[in-house]
């Protein structure tokens, strides 16, 4: 008996649940609303079959509950009602399948005005490719990438030249118009999804997949990863900014072609030198840091990290959190760095500092610690070396009080979590794996005793 | 089978399919040895290999002599490989074409 | 007969004296199964476990230290391979299968007791090695139980050295284990079955398994292949599913492997095996019903049908978990048609399961109960697995929390269902007492409720397109605050479900002792299971005379017979007057 | 009641042309139980050999890089003239040999023929191993002087090399056991083990032998014709 009522409530509480629930379907920002009528035709045949099925089940289970003396009726088969139910059955399912395959048949077959952008994944970033005039796109292939080519484009392929690249995680679309996304991967599987888009698809290393379809809202929305492709897989994240045709040919010309980027003006360490004299006040002739100044070490930091970094601070992406006291003094400097060239040298001067190692102030559980780097291991190198590829600073040889305020910084959200720090986001995600000030202390004791 | 009809098989067949073994494997080889090439390749490499396995199979495996419901039964669960290969290959073709297509082989690097 | 069945054997087999040969080296295929069962639910509880730190974590971010992005992706991996094949095909198959096939056909034991022996063996060696996997450097591989490469074989993936070659041979030990059992059981259903016993007339507990088995043996072979070259790519460096990469910064000399092909032997195993999962339940739970309704199974035939082809058709939807992996577009039409069509035979079954009740003389035993939880989570789930199946609405959902929800209901929840049912109902036949009948109905309420609360609320996260093997979501626009509090409740529910699994096994082990004692068919069942001479059987099960069949299984309140039930092995002229039977019932209510 | 009984016999009898054998009771097939295991697992082995053969045609047909030239390969040169495939071929014939003597051994056996039951198990024996020591050969042929490695090979795609020693590798491996089971037979039939408990046994060996070449036609003319 209790039972009856608990499926009949079931059944109801199923049916409320469904329509009161807060959590449904994101707004659709793509042409692919199609999906969605499909799903709603499902939810009528399938939820109309669960209603049926179930309340008729509860109803048998109260009509012929067990009384004593009672038979139950003996009814081997029943050929005819057998076949209705087959054949009820079969309609249902056609029902849902037919539109199924009529959208199916559009999501294949990509509109020929279509502009091409090619997705690239890698362990855990995006980034992107536009083709240029020619609006072709060069080909590829992993033995070509490097730190000077991290596309892998064929630099003797001619309609490769003109590529235009984006070096992050954000994606600029115009509204309104269909897109072609060619997905590639450097390494594993990932799955390029915005909720919002509906359509998806995963990017496998060795060959190149594809989809289409056509931003119909502006608006910035959140990229997450949708394959399994390893540790960092939940902070593998990035942004597609949907606007009108202007805005989207201004932020993609501000972008470098592929053969601009092989003949980069190389920065001058001389120029970088005078302009350090002004940061030496501060983080040492040496580049050593200086605690007292809340300096970190800048020797032994590779130029790609430097100017990303520095590029941050003029842009307000890092420095401009009102906790951020310390960065806030680092932004104000950076008008002695007048331009993109400015940062360009004085970078390639800081490198050629002799790296120092920084001593030790901490004390933790370098056991416990080990333990705990081993997933920041994965990005950052197992001797924390950094690694050009994950984007990631070396972090052995920095001064562990620099670290330390940096890693609560991202915990509480000061640093990276500005919409332009593409890096940061994901070390948030990653920082607080460290759950309190003992787990970052152990962490630091490790890396300095490496 | 039981014993009573296993017995009836006389040797002469066996002796017979043996040559026939034989004869095809050579021609078989023959293909290659005179390094036809395309479809001749293919289809005769093909039909030699079926006429092969299907000798081995029905005679010396007594395939042939076994109860209906037994070949059926045997028989039916190869349309899943069937199937399998066809879509892989099918599979490997696309594969194949935007390898060509999208990444770079030719050049150096 | 020129073969002499072991069943046909007049006299008793011997009787294993020594307790070494009764219960450790037994070829009895009773102890075996039993040896099987307990395995299979010690390492299900290690999931189980594995589960609830999965839920923790989702639940309550970042406020565990023993779980990490590495650590979470081991839990979920070792969970998802435990529960699906370590737990749910050993104690279906080699539980279940074991113990139900010999005694429901009427025969002594397996065709070859001894290979049935090495396949337990076998099989509890594959356990020992991937639980080592928690114990190697790097612990258990974290590549999800999907194994796909690359990444499993990659550095930026837990275990990725140790583990995953552990995980790869353990399943190739289980598959060895699997064919010896799986051969067993084909051979014994086609040759040993009591005189009478024909096909048709078999339950439909064996004719699942039977199927399942067949599936398994043609399923397996893709998962050792799979694995096998995987070992290859791993250990000798070829590159079979490896193709030229950059792996975090490093070019690897890999070239021209092709990833999607893993993938497509995966499923082409994968696929299958969810169904070689799911008949065994559907046979068993189709007798629980029949039992307990007092009536017969509805449309026996079309059930028999409904399995085989689900089976035959299993074989032809692998790729529909394949729709968003850059697999050739154009597959998408003939996967999604011959997915939604296995929704029709498996449809039918469920009529009939209902139908089944319908002018029914229903007693809500708790096998019942179980049975009737069953079949409300598998119509849920079935239903969601048609969102997945009809390939665009695939495109959204798949690899979100809509599709964990899918299978958790589909898998985790009903096949357990039936398991739950199955251990009940056949309780007092394996250990001859009854279990303690309000613990039980407690452990139903919990598990069945608990678990739709736990997984009722993830389709809708799977909506709002929350990926799944995410360690966490962090600030993401798309997600609303409240999602978090979801999570938790569904984290607490789970935990609940967990603990409600104590009452089970607690249950169990006391009424080993103390429960009631069950006497003969307490049930008042007709199939041959119930009619061996003692309770529980004993070795060669039928005394000096096998059993001889003279109706199908499902004889329930046949009109003109007094008894509700005609055992399958009364002899006709007896049921008239059917005293033994009729007396036997008063006995029993 | 008995409508039923009389009913269920019918349905039974309605399943499919193959009444007699599916809708008898006790067994489906009046068949030796070792011997429709052997089917069984055979069918299985069938899948296992398939599927390693369609990732081979899988990893050949997406493989960017041309395939090595197989017949040059594996030719060889004898008396000065130019054989491609020679040792393949010979390989080739042994098999197909040894499986007519084991074809005449289980025709043998039944006759309840020891002797000769014994020594033709015993040359099938001696030919399977001969065709091993041939692998071996070809192995060490391709490893030392073609300088091919599962992992590459000088001559183009490199999953040439990582098939060619899985496959045959996993098919020498059966070869191997089924000599070791052959022995194992044979030995039995020496000591007239089964005229006591019939040659049914002898008959499930070559089952198993002829399936191993079986395989080998199709590696044969999908590996080394192809
Ligand atoms: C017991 C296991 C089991 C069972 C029985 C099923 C049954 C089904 N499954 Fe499920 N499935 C899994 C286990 C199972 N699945 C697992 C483990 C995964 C995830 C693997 C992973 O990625 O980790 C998965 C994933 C999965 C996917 C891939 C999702 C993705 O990764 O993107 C798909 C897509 O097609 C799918 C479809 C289906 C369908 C159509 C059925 C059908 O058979 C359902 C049929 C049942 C019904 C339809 C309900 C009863 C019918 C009625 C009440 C009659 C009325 C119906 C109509 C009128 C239509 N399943
Ligand atoms: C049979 C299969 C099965 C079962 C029973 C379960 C049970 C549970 N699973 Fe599931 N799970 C999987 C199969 C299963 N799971 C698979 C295949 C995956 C995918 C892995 C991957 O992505 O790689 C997965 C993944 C998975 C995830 C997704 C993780 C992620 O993607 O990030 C989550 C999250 O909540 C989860 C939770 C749970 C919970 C709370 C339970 C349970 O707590 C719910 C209640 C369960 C029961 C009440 C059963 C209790 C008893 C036993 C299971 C053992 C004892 C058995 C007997 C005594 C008979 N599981
Ligand atoms: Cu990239 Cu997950
Ligand atoms: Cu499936």
């Amino acid at each position: 008996m209790i039972l009856v009522i608990v499926l009949v409530l079931l059944v109801l509480g199923t049916l409320l649940f469904h329509f009161l629930s807060p959590w449904w379907f994101t707004p659709i920002a793509s042409n692919w609303g199609s999906i969605d009528i499909t799903i709603q035709i499902t939810f009528w045949v399938t939820g109309f079959v669960f209603i049926a099925v179930n309340l008729f089940m509860a109803y048998a289970i109260y009509r012929h509950r067990f009384r004593e003396g009672h038979k139950a009726h003996y009814e081997p088969e029943n050929k005819k009602l057998e076949v209705w139910l087959t054949g009820l059955t079969a309609l249902g399912v056609a029902a849902m399948l037919a539109p199924g395959l009529f959208v199916w048949a559009d999501f294949v077959d990509t509109p020929e005005d279509a502009s091409q952008v090619e997705i690239v994944g890698q362990q855990w970033h995006w980034t992107y490719r536009f083709p240029g005039e020619d609006g072709a796109l060069g080909q590829t292939h992993p033995r070509f990438i490097s730190e000077d080519n991290p596309f892998g484009i064929d630099p003797n392929d001619d309609a490769g030249q003109d590529d235009i690249l984006i070096f992050n995680n954000e994606l600029h679309l115009p509204e309104g118009k269909p897109v072609k996304a060619l997905l590639r991967s450097k390494d594993v599987l990932h799955n390029f999804g915005v909720p919002q888009f509906r359509a998806k698809m995963d990017m496998l290393p060795g060959m190149v997949s594809y989809f289409w379809f056509e931003p119909t809202r502006q608006g910035r929305f959140d990229v997450v990863c949708m394959e399994l492709c390893g540790m960092a897989h939940h902070a593998m994240r990035g942004q597609v900014v949907v606007e009108t045709q202007e805005d989207f040919d201004q932020w993609l010309s501000s972008h470098p072609t592929f053969a601009a980027t092989q003949s980069d003006s190389r920065a001058d360490p001389e120029r970088g030198a005078s302009l350090y004299g002004v940061c030496a006040s501060c983080h040492g002739q040496e580049g050593e840091g200086n605690r007292n100044m809340n300096a970190p070490k800048l020797s032994g930091l590779p130029p790609w990290y430097l100017e990303r970094q520095l590029q941050f601070y003029k842009d307000g992406v890092r420095g401009s959190h009102e906790q951020d006291t310390y960065g806030q003094q680092m932004a104000g400097m950076m008008n002695t760095l007048s331009n993109r060239q400015a940062i360009l040298d004085v970078s390639a001067y800081i490198a050629e500092l002799p790296d120092s190692s920084a001593e030790a102030t901490l004390e933790g559980d370098p056991q416990r610690g080990k333990r705990l780097f081993n997933n920041c291991s994965s990005c950052h190198g197992d001797n924390a070396e950094g690694n050009y590829a994950t984007n990631a600073p070396p972090l052995a040889g920095q001064h562990d009080w620099y670290l330390k305020r940096q890693l609560e910084n991202y915990k509480q959200g000061i640093r990276g979590s500005h919409k332009g720090d593409y890096y940061g986001t994901q070390m948030i995600l990653m920082a607080r794996t460290l759950h309190n000030e003992q787990a970052i202390d152990d962490v630091l004791t490790y890396i300095n005793s490496l | 089978m039981n014993e009573a009809t296993e017995q009836q098989h006389p040797i002469g067949i066996f002796l017979k399919v043996w040559l026939l073994l034989f004869v095809l494997s050579i021609f078989s080889y023959m293909v290659d040895y005179f390094q036809l090439q395309g479809y001749w390749r293919w289809s005769l490499i093909l039909i030699f290999m079926v006429l092969k396995a299907a000798l081995i199979m029905s005679v010396f495996m007594h395939f042939m002599w076994e109860r209906f419901a037994l070949q059926f039964i045997l028989l039916t669960p190869l349309f899943a490989i069937a199937i399998f290969v066809v879509m892989m290959a099918w599979e490997s073709d696309y594969i194949h074409w935007t390898r060509l297509a999208f990444l770079s082989f030719d050049s150096g690097g | 007969m020129k073969y002499t069945a072991i069943a046909d054997q007049p006299v008793e087999m011997h009787e294993p004296s020594s307790f070494i040969g009764k219960y450790v080296w037994s070829q009895d295929h009773k102890v075996i199964a039993i040896q099987y069962s307990l395995t299979a639910v010690f390492v299900g509880l290690v999931a189980l476990v594995l589960s609830g730190l999965m839920r923790l974590q989702l639940g309550f971010p970042d406020t565990f230290d023993f779980i990490n992005p590495n650590s979470y992706l081991q839990f979920v991996t070792m969970h998802g391979m435990i529960m699906v094949v370590y737990l749910l095909t050993a104690l279906l198959l080699g539980g279940f299968g074991n113990y139900l096939i010999p005694l429901m056909i009427g025969a002594r034991d397996m065709a070859f007791p001894y290979l049935n022996m090495l396949s337990y063996w076998t099989y509890l060696l594959a356990v020992i090695v991937l639980l080592a996997s928690f114990f190697v450097p790097g612990g258990p591989t974290g590549g999800g139980w999907t194994l796909y490469p690359p990444q499993t074989i990659l550095r930026g993936t837990p275990g990725y050295d140790w583990g995953i070659i552990f995980m790869l041979v353990s399943l190739a030990i289980f598959i060895v284990a699997f064919t010896m059992g799986g051969l067993n059981y084909v051979t014994t259903i086609l040759q040993a079955r009591a005189p009478g016993m024909t096909l048709m007339r078999m339950p439909l507990t064996i004719w699942g398994i039977f199927i399942a088995t067949i599936m398994g043996l043609l399923a397996f072979p893709a998962l050792l292949v799979s694995a096998i070259m995987m070992l290859m790519d791993k250990i000798v460096g070829t590159s079979f599913f490896m193709p030229a990469l950059v792996s975090l910064g490093e070019t690897l000399d890999y070239s021209g492997g092709s990833p999607l092909l893993f993938q497509h032997l995966f499923w082409f195993f994968g696929h299958p095996e969810v169904y070689i999962v799911a008949l065994p339940a559907f046979g068993m739970v189709s007798d629980v019903l029949a039992t307990h309704a007092r009536k017969n199974i509805f449309g026996y035939r079309m059930m028999v049908w409904a399995i085989v082809i689900i089976g035959a058709l299993s074989f032809v939807v692998w790729a529909h978990h394949m729709y968003v992996s850059g697999m050739n577009p154009t597959f998408g039409f003939f996967f999604a048609t011959t997915t939604l069509i296995i929704a029709v035979p498996t449809a039918i079954k469920v009529y009939n399961w209902v139908l089944t009740l319908w002018r029914g003389n229903i007693h809500l035993t708790v096998p019942m109960l179980f049975a009737i939880g069953f079949i409300f989570t598998f119509i849920h789930g079935g239903l969601s697995g048609l969102f997945l199946g009809n390939v665009v609405i695939d495109v959204p959902l798949s690899d979100t929390y809509f599709v964990v929800a899918h299978f958790h209901l589909v898998m985790g929840v009903s096949p357990i269902m039936v398991l739950f049912a199955a251990i009940y109902h056949w309780y007092p036949l394996i250990t001859g007492r009854m279990f303690h009948n309000g613990l039980a109905k407690l452990h139903f309420w919990v598990t069945f409720l608990g678990t739709y609360s736990v997984f009722l609320p993830m389709h809708y996260l799977g909506f709002l397109g929350l990926p799944r093997r995410y360690f966490a979501m962090g600030e993401t626009s798309f997600v609303p605050d409240s999602v978090a509090s979801v999570n938790a409740s569904i984290t607490v529910a789970a935990l609940i479900v967990a603990l409600a699994q104590l009452v089970f096994l607690a249950n169990l082990f006391w009424s080993l002792r103390h429960g009631p004692k069950a006497g003969h068919n307490p049930w008042g069942a007709t199939s041959l299971e119930w009619q061996t001479p003692d309770v529980p059987p004993h070795h060669g099960n039928w005394g000096p005379e096998v059993p001889k069949v003279y109706r199908w299984a499902y004889s329930y309140s046949v009109p003109e017979v007094k008894a509700d039930f005609i055992p399958q092995n009364l002899p006709p002229e007896e049921v008239i007057a059917n005293e033994p039977a009729d007396e036997q019932r008063e006995r029993e209510s | 009641m008995n409508s039923t009984d009389a009913k269920t016999e019918v349905d039974a009898g309605r399943l499919s042309g193959m009444v007699t054998d599916w809708s008898a009771d006790k067994q489906a097939f009046d068949m030796h139980w070792g011997k429709l295991m052997m089917w069984v697992f055979l069918l299985g082995d069938t899948f296992i050999f398939s599927l390693f053969l369609v990732g081979y045609m899988s990893v050949r047909m997406s493989a960017a890089e041309p395939w090595p030239p197989t017949s040059e390969i594996f030719a060889m040169e004898l008396f000065g003239i130019h054989f491609p495939l020679l040792l393949i071929a010979i390989m080739t014939f042994i098999l197909i040999t040894s499986s007519g003597t084991m074809a005449l051994a289980v025709n043998y056996g039944y006759r309840k023929d020891r002797k000769k039951t014994f020594l033709l198990i015993l040359a099938t024996a001696l030919l399977g191993t001969s065709f091993v020591g041939l692998q071996a050969f070809e192995w060490t042929k391709l490893i030392v002087d073609e300088g091919i490695r599962p992992w590459g090979n000088p001559f183009g795609a490199e999953q040439f090399g990582a098939v060619f020693f899985m496959v045959t590798g996993f098919h020498g491996m059966h070869v191997t056991g089924g000599v070791i089971y052959l022995f194992i037979v044979a030995n039995k039939v020496r000591r007239g083990g089964y005229d006591r408990d019939g040659y049914e046994s002898v008959e499930i060996a070559g089952l198993y032998w002829h399936f191993v070449d079986l395989v080998w036609v199709f590696i044969f003319a999908f590996f080394y014709l192809w």
